[in-house]
């Protein structure tokens, strides 16, 4: 496989967004013939992979090959059905007296890495995130609430309190700028 | 809610320890870690606490390795010397943690300078759409506790760097000038069997003296700052290490001498 | 590459998510013999392809080559961390050359308290606590290799015989309590 398939299999395999062939041509600073060139080589090298490239009009993506599926919707209803770890259940707690907070807010208070419970939580539609870059908050979904009857945050048990126990261990610590 | 979000750091101190301080000596003189370069900084490492004092929290362990440093040098000066097990073993533990310090802090080097430039990247989950999928065992009177069990394992904020190290509060000459006079009298007899070996050098006669100035001084030190830690309630002091510097007490320097 | 092979490549690349070696094992019901093998043989299918494969201990995840990197930050949102304190490289370095290792043993070496560098280190998904009590050990993860775009610890300069050193420094030292 030549430099330029493998650039591409990179941002493919790192993005789950599909990627047009112009945004690759221009974010890789080559003409769109080698692009698509490239995505041939690409195509060929993955025929012993579990990959494959898709293509959907101008548009290309990384998927598993259909006989694959069956594995991963077994292996994908065993994590959504599976109980939630400590971490996980911690981590959804926090965010739902404290919707809008950050990654590293939750990972200072827990004291180890979210982004494992922050991707289960989302992918089982527990919580969201809102915002991007730096400011991306989350935030208990509707039907987390709903799931456990209450109409809004407020009406979870102990709600300002435990709110505010938060919010004062993490006014402690933010470092004066 | 969001700029506090963007300026969310957590303070965090790094802290010069004496193992670091050590070896930053010991490479500066280019030699070899082993008891004749540790003798040979001896002074060094000493001149350096009273210039730069030292943190509350590690007060114990720069102390520890300063009296170990002592009884290195009072070993080398002193062929007769008679150490105690444990004495030899904080000798030659620090020889060890030095050499370790050494392995480590080059290795950390190359760490530093490759951290987060060539990352390898996670692939992004492929999108299967979300599927909400809630846990039962998880009960909403349960929640809150979650919370507050999380909150309680937060740690106290990390020790701030204080404005005054603790040595610039005293005055180290005032206590050597003190304590010479009153160890000099104490070990009398102890130092006329030290001179009789070292006959004919007055040099080593007077760095033996300086030695034992110190090793008493170290431990008067030592006692006085154990309670200034305790009052202060510094969590974070191991007893491990309390323990090892009570091993240095007068009664065993002078057994030591004896 | 075998089937198995293409299996695991399939579970790894859909949910991107580390596996276990024991947890694939259960659900590709085979042995764990039988896993390593095949993530032999998935590492060398993946030679010329822009991913590879990154193992600490019994975790194995795909990820992008190092010299993908610059590439891939350009459609990556989130903020990544750059830096690291003295005290955290430090620390990460006896934990990446010596995993498994105590804190009073870090301690005896760095001869200050390793609470926080610790702690820091665990935010950042960097090492993480394995056992209980008084056994509890420190080991890198597979964030950690990624994160210096090296696939396993051994890949880390001159490991062997760094490795080697450390355990006889610290050997005699426990032999000697």
């Amino acid at each position: 496989m030549n430099k330029l398939a493998t650039q591409i299999e990179s941002l493919l395999f790192a993005t789950a967004d599909p990627q047009s062939i112009k945004a690759l041509s221009s974010r890789l600073s080559v003409s769109e013939e080698e692009i698509s060139s490239a995505l041939q080589d690409l195509e060929t090298s993955l025929q012993n992979h579990a990959m494959m490239l898709v293509r959907e009009g101008q548009e290309v993506t990384l998927a598993t090959r259909p006989e694959h599926s069956a594995l991963i919707e077994t292996i994908r209803k065993e994590e959504l059905s599976k109980e939630l770890s400590k971490a996980s259940a911690e981590t959804l707690s926090i965010i739902s007296y404290y919707g809008g907070i950050s990654k590293a807010q939750i990972e200072f208070i827990r004291g180890v890495n979210a982004s494992y419970s922050l991707r289960a939580l989302s992918m089982r539609g527990l919580i969201e995130a809102r915002g991007s870059g730096r400011s991306v908050g989350y935030y208990p979904t509707l039907q987390m609430l709903e799931h456990f009857g209450v109409a809004k945050v407020e009406d979870l048990p102990e709600f300002e309190q435990t709110k505010q126990k938060i919010t004062k261990l993490l006014t402690e610590n933010i470092e004066a700028q | 809610m969001e700029t506090e979000t963007a300026q969310f750091h957590i303070k965090q101190e790094s802290f010069e320890g004496p193992i670091e301080v050590l070896l930053e000596l010991i490479e500066k003189r280019k030699v070899f870690v082993n008891d004749i370069s540790l003798a040979s900084v001896t002074d060094d490492f000493i001149a350096y606490i009273q210039e730069k004092g030292m943190l509350p929290e590690s007060v114990s362990s720069f102390l520890s390795v300063a009296a170990t440093l002592l009884l290195i040098k009072a070993r080398s000066l002193l062929p007769n010397l008679e150490l105690t097990t444990e004495e030899s073993e904080s000798i030659s533990d620090l020889e060890r943690r030095v050499a370790l310090y050494q392995i480590i802090s080059e290795a950390s080097k190359w760490l530093s300078a490759k951290y987060g430039k060539k990352i390898a990247f996670e692939g992004a989950p492929r999108n299967f759409g979300i599927v909400f999928a809630p846990d039962d065992s998880i009960k909403l009177e349960n929640l809150s506790s979650l919370v507050v069990g999380a909150l309680e394992r937060v740690p106290p904020p990390a020790p701030k760097k204080p404005e005054a190290r603790v040595f610039k509060t005293i005055s180290i000459s005032e206590v050597i000038d003190t304590l010479h006079e009153r160890i000099q009298k104490a070990l009398s007899v102890n130092f006329n069997d030290i001179i009789i070996h070292a006959e004919g050098e007055d040099q080593k006669q007077k760095k033996v003296y300086v030695i034992v100035s110190f090793l008493g001084m170290l431990e008067l030190v030592r006692r006085g700052f154990v309670e200034a830690e305790q009052s202060a309630n510094f969590e974070n002091i191991s007893l491990q290490k309390q323990d090892k510097s009570t091993s240095l007490s007068h009664e065993s320097i002078e057994s030591s001498y004896e």
